[in-house]
C-alpha cells in the first residue's frame, strides 16, 4: 500500500501495454482525410468509438479512432489500428474473427498461421477472456472497423 | 474486521456466520463484497427455508385438499403476513407478491395508469429514478396520453422540493412516482413531505422502496403514501420476488394486470370475474418457494431490528465517506444530507470498469456502470460511476480494504 | 412398487432416490403423490444447485464487472441454452423468461395481441384450455377490439378438428393460442395438424405447452409453430420461472411488454430504445437462483431421456386406466386417443372434494376442484373432478394404492 | 380393502354424524313461505348454497336449504338449519362466530357458555380444521344464513 507496492496481482489483464496504450493512445485522432467511418457503441456500459479509415490501394493505410471507454477498450482500440495497417480487408476481417476468439476463449487454436505475427502483437489483450464482461470492450473498436469496411455506419450490437 | 456498531445488539461477526457464502475467496483473497444494493447475500435461514419447502412439504397452493399443498399455502401465506407487519400495511390483503420492484411498478403503470388515471393527466417522477420506474411510465405515457413529469435533483443529489412542489400547479398531476432512496447517490427523499404535497393536490403516490426497505424501518402508515413497492432479493431474500403495497380501497378499483388461473372468481367465455385482492393481482402459480424464502429473509431481518441495522449501516457510511473523501483523485457523486449505505465515486484518470476490474481483482466486489440510471448519470454529467454499497454484514475492516484498494488502483494507474 | 418399464434405461426406484421429498410420512402414512400436474417435485440436483448458487457465487447480474456476477451471469445464461436445447429452439435468443407460463401468455397477449394484431382479428382458443390460456385473450379482446373464438372438443375430449378448421373461413384468425395438452382430460392435440391448417390461412399459432412439455419431447422446429410457453415448476424445476419461446423474427416485431432495468439500450426521459431480444422482454433483475434451478432439471430430465420417461407414463397411464376402469362407480372424464398421464374423475355419490380429502387421509395426494378450466368442466356437465397426475417418479404401485384407496372411499360412502 | 374393513382412519373429518347428515340431509327443501333469502357461493370450489328463513316471532322458526356440494357443507347446512331453530337472530350470529372460531381452530375457549349445548351439537364439524381447505365447506351455509338474517341476497366472499 506504498509507493514501493509491487502491482503483480493486477498485471494479468492490465500489462504494461496495455495500460500504456491505454493512457497514450497513438492513433487515437480523427482522420480529415479518411474513405470510410463507423461508430460503435456499447449502451450496456456507455463506451462509444468512432473509427476512420484511409485506404492505400487495397490495403489500410491507416486508422484513427476517437473513443470513450474504459483502459482496455482504448488500449484496443490503439493496437487494432497499429495491427491492421497495411493489411487488406480480407486479412483484417480475419484478423478480426481471430482476436474475437481469442478475446473470448484465451487462445486461437484455429487461428491462420498466416496471422501468427499480428495475432502475437495483439496477445496482451488475452487476459481479457477471465473477465467476460470486459470481452466487449476489447471488441468494441473492432466491430466498429469491420462495420466501416462494409461500408455500414454503424456497428451492430452483438 | 470487528466492529461492533451497537455491542449489546450488533454483532457484525455473528451475522456474517449466517451468510455462508462470505468465506469465500475470490480470485485467491478473501471476499469483500461491497454490492449488496445489486442484490444481497442470502442468509442460512433462506437458504434452509427454501431447502426445508422442497424437502418436505412442496406442493401447489392454493386449491389443494391435500396435506402438503395445505402446509406449503400456509407457508406461503406467511409471508403475505410477514411483508404486511414488516411494512406495518394495515390489511394482509394489501400485499400483492410480484416477480421483483420492476413487474410491481409495471402493474401499477398498467392497472392504475391505464384503468384508473385518464388522458390528459400526468405522472411526476425524481431525477434520480432507476430504469424500472421511468420505462413503464414512459410507456403509459405513449399508450394512454399521459403526460411525464420529472423532478429535478440538486447538484447535492436532493429533490429540489421547491420544484417539485411546483409541478403540481395545473392540477394535472394524478400520481407521484418516485424513489424513495436513489440506488446511486444514496439519497433518501423527504418521504413525508413529498406524500403532504402530493395529497394536498389530489395526487397519488407511490414509492420505489427498492433500495430504502432494506435500509430504514418503512412504515406506510406513518409515511402517509398509497402504494409502496420493493423487491425481495436485496433484502437478503431469494430472487423471482417482489411486493406491491398498495391501500385496499385503491387496488379494489384497479383493474387486474394479467389475466389466468387463481386470479379470477369465475370464468366464462363470454366474461370472466376477478377474485378479491390480493389475489386479483396474483395470475397462476406463484413464487412459491421464493415467498417462503422470502418469509425467513423478514424473519431474519426483524430479529435483528432495524434500529440495530439502520445504526451499523450509517456508521459504515460515515466511515467509507471520511476514508474515500481523503484519497487524492477520488469524487463522490452525492452530498444528501440523508443518505443509505451506497456510495458512487470515479476516480481521476481511471475508467469506473477499469476501478471495478482492478478491485476485482484483489477480492473486491464493487458495482461500475450507469446502475440502470441513465438520465441521472447525465445529470451529472458523467457516464458511470463506481459504486460501493452495504449490508448487514458489511465490516468497517472492509471499508478499510476498498479505500486501500482504490488507493494501489489510483498508484497503479499513475 | 418396484416397477420397471424399461429395465435397462429406466429404473424408478433409483429416480426416486433422486427426490428427497418422497420419503415422508403424510397423516402417518406413506406419501403417494399424484400432483405432479399441478406442480412436480424437485430433485435433489435442482435443490443442489439453487444452494450451491447461494452459498458459493451468487450476485446479481448481466452488470456487474466482478468475479460473483460474471459467475452467475453465465450459470443464468447457461439455462437459456438448456432450454433452447431442450425445444429444439434454432437460437438462444429466442428463449424469453418469464415469471410462469400465465406470464408467458399475457406478454404473448399484450405484446402480440396488442402490438402486431389489428382490431377486428381474432384469436382461436379451444374448450379446454386452463385459465391462463382464456382470460389473457379475453383481457386483449375487451381492450383491443378481438374477437374469440372457441374450437370445440369432442364428447372424448380431443380437439374437433372438422369445427377447429372451420373458424378459419373468413380469414380473420390472426393467432392460434391453444394447449398443446389439456391438464384435465390428459389429451394432447394433433399439432402438427393444429399447425399446417393455422398458417395454410395465415395465423399464427402459439403452444400452451405447460403440460406438455412434461410428457412429451418438445421440437419447435418439427412442430413448426411460432410460440411455445411453459412453467418450470412442473418440469421439476423450482417455482417462479417460465418460458416463452418464439420465432426471433417475430419476437423482433413486437414491442417490449414491461419497461424496466435489463430491458432497454438507452434511456432519456423523451425516448427509450429497447435491448434486442430475448432481454427485451425480461425487464429487471431476473429469477437469477430459479434460472440455475431449471437449469438443473432441464439437465436431469435430459440425462434420463424423455423416450423412457414417455413410455414410462405410458404404462403408468395404461395401467391406471385399467385399474380405475374397473372400479364400479369411477366415471373416467375424456377418452382421448392421444394421451398423457394425467386423469381426471369422478365418483357416484361422492364429491371430488370429499375423494380427494378421504384418499390425503391415506397418504394419496390427488388435486380435486375445476383445476382452472371452468368452461371445460361446463362442457361435461362437472363442477369438478378428481386428478391423478403422473410423474417421472410415480410407481405402479402407486396407481395400486389410488385404486385401492377409491375403492375403500365408495365403501365408506355406501 | 374388503367389506371387513375398518375405516377409522377415515372418521376424524368424516364423523357418523356428518356422513349421515351429508347423505340424508333432512332440511334441504326450499320453503314455499319464507321470510328471508340468500345464497352463498365458493367460486374456489363450486360449492353453491341457497338458505330460506321463516320467523316465528322473534326467533329462526324454520330454515330450508338447497346446496350443491360436499358431504361436509351438506351436513353443514343440515346441522346449522337443525341447531338455529328457535333461536334468536342476536344468538344465531354469536354461535355463527363460536362456529366458526371451532372450525378454524378445533376449539373454542373464548365461547359463551350459553352456547355449550347448540356447540357441542355441532362439534362433530370441529375436525374440518385440520384441512384449512375445507373450512370454507363448513362456514358457507353459515354465511348465506347471517346475509340473510342481514337482508342481503348474497354472502360476501370472504
Ligand atoms: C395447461 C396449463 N396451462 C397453464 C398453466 C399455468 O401455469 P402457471 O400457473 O405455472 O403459470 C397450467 C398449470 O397450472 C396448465 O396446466
Ligand atoms: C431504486 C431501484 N428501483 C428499482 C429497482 C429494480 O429492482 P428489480 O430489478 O428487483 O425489479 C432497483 C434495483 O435494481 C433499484 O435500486
Amino acid at each position: 500500500m506504498t509507493p514501493s507496492d509491487n502491482f503483480d496481482d493486477l498485471r494479468d489483464l492490465y500489462q504494461e501495454v496495455i495500460l500504456d496504450h491505454g493512457r497514450r493512445p497513438r492513433h487515437a485522432v480523427r482522420l480529415e482525410d479518411f474513405d470510410t467511418t463507423a461508430k460503435g457503441d456499447n449502451p450496456m456500459c456507455g463506451d462509444r468509438v468512432q473509427v476512420w479509415v484511409k485506404f492505400d490501394s487495397d490495403t489500410i493505410g491507416r486508422v484513427g479512432f476517437e473513443a470513450r471507454g474504459c483502459a482496455i477498450s482504448i488500449a484496443s482500440a490503439d493496437l487494432m489500428a497499429e495491427t491492421v495497417q497495411h493489411r487488406t480487408k480480407a486479412d483484417t476481417r480475419k484478423l478480426f474473427e481471430s482476436f474475437r476468439e481469442m478475446a473470448r476463449t484465451g487462445t486461437c487454436p484455429a487461428c491462420d498461421a498466416a496471422l501468427d505475427e499480428p495475432i502475437e502483437r495483439l496477445k496482451p489483450l488475452a487476459g481479457v477472456h477471465e473477465y467476460p464482461s470486459r470481452v466487449k470492450c476489447a471488441t468494441l473498436p473492432w466491430h466498429a472497423l469491420i462495420a466501416a469496411l462494409n461500408g455500414a455506419k454503424e456497428a451492430s450490437s452483438e | 474486521m470487528n466492529v461492533m456498531t451497537n455491542p449489546t445488539t450488533f454483532d457484525v461477526e455473528r451475522i456474517r456466520r449466517d451468510f455462508p457464502i462470505l468465506t469465500q475467496k475470490i480470485r485467491g483473497k478473501d471476499l469483500v463484497f461491497l454490492d449488496s444494493a445489486a442484490s444481497a447475500q442470502k442468509p442460512r435461514a433462506v437458504i434452509d427455508a427454501m431447502v426445508h419447502a422442497m424437502e418436505t412439504q412442496y406442493a401447489n397452493i392454493h386449491r389443494g385438499l391435500h396435506w402438503m399443498s395445505e402446509r406449503t399455502t400456509e407457508a406461503y401465506e406467511a409471508a403475505r403476513d410477514a411483508a404486511a407487519t414488516l411494512m406495518n400495511a394495515s390489511d394482509r390483503s394489501e400485499i400483492i407478491f410480484t416477480h421483483n420492484s420492476t413487474e410491481a411498478i409495471n402493474l401499477m403503470a398498467h392497472s392504475y395508469g391505464r384503468g384508473v388515471m385518464k388522458r390528459g393527466q400526468a405522472v411526476v417522477i425524481s431525477g434520480m429514478e432507476h430504469h424500472s420506474n421511468i420505462v413503464p411510465w414512459q410507456l403509459l405515457r405513449d399508450a394512454h396520453g399521459i403526460e411525464l413529469r420529472v423532478a429535478p435533483i440538486t447538484d447535492a443529489g436532493e429533490l429540489d422540493m421547491e420544484a417539485y412542489g411546483a409541478l403540481f400547479a395545473d392540477g394535472k398531476v394524478g400520481l407521484v412516482a418516485i424513489t424513495h432512496m436513489s440506488n446511486v447517490l444514496g439519497s433518501v427523499v423527504p418521504a413525508e413531505r413529498v406524500v403532504k404535497i402530493a395529497h394536498a393536490h389530489g395526487a397519488k403516490v407511490m414509492f420505489d422502496g427498492s433500495q430504502a426497505i432494506v435500509h430504514r424501518k418503512i412504515d406506510v402508515q406513518a409515511l402517509g403514501c398509497d402504494f409502496y413497492a420493493w423487491t425481495g432479493h436485496k433484502l437478503y431474500g431469494p430472487t423471482g420476488i417482489g411486493v406491491l403495497w398498495g391501500r385496499r380501497e385503491l387496488l379494489e378499483r384497479m383493474p387486474p394486470f394479467m389475466g389466468g388461473g387463481d386470479m379470477i372468481s369465475s370464468v366464462t367465455y363470454e366474461q370472466s370475474t376477478w377474485a378479491a385482492v390480493p389475489h386479483k393481482f396474483e395470475a397462476g402459480t406463484p413464487a412459491i418457494l421464493e415467498g417462503i424464502g422470502l418469509k425467513a429473509a423478514i424473519d431474519y431481518v426483524q430479529a435483528i431490528g432495524f434500529d440495530a441495522m439502520t445504526a451499523h449501516e450509517a456508521a459504515l457510511t460515515e466511515h467509507a465517506l471520511a476514508r474515500l473523501g481523503k484519497i487524492d483523485g477520488v469524487h463522490i457523486v452525492g452530498q444528501a444530507q440523508d443518505r443509505g449505505g451506497v456510495i458512487s465515486f470515479t476516480l481521476d484518470k481511471a475508467h469506473s470498469h477499469d476501478v471495478a476490474t482492478l478491485l476485482d481483482r484483489q477480492g473486491i466486489a464493487v458495482r461500475a456502470g450507469h446502475h440502470c440510471a441513465e438520465p441521472l448519470m447525465r445529470r451529472f454529467n458523467l457516464d458511470s460511476t463506481a459504486r460501493a454499497s452495504f449490508g448487514i454484514y458489511t465490516t468497517h475492516g472492509e471499508i478499510d480494504a476498498l479505500a486501500d484498494g482504490l488507493i494501489r488502483v489510483r498508484e497503479f494507474f499513475t
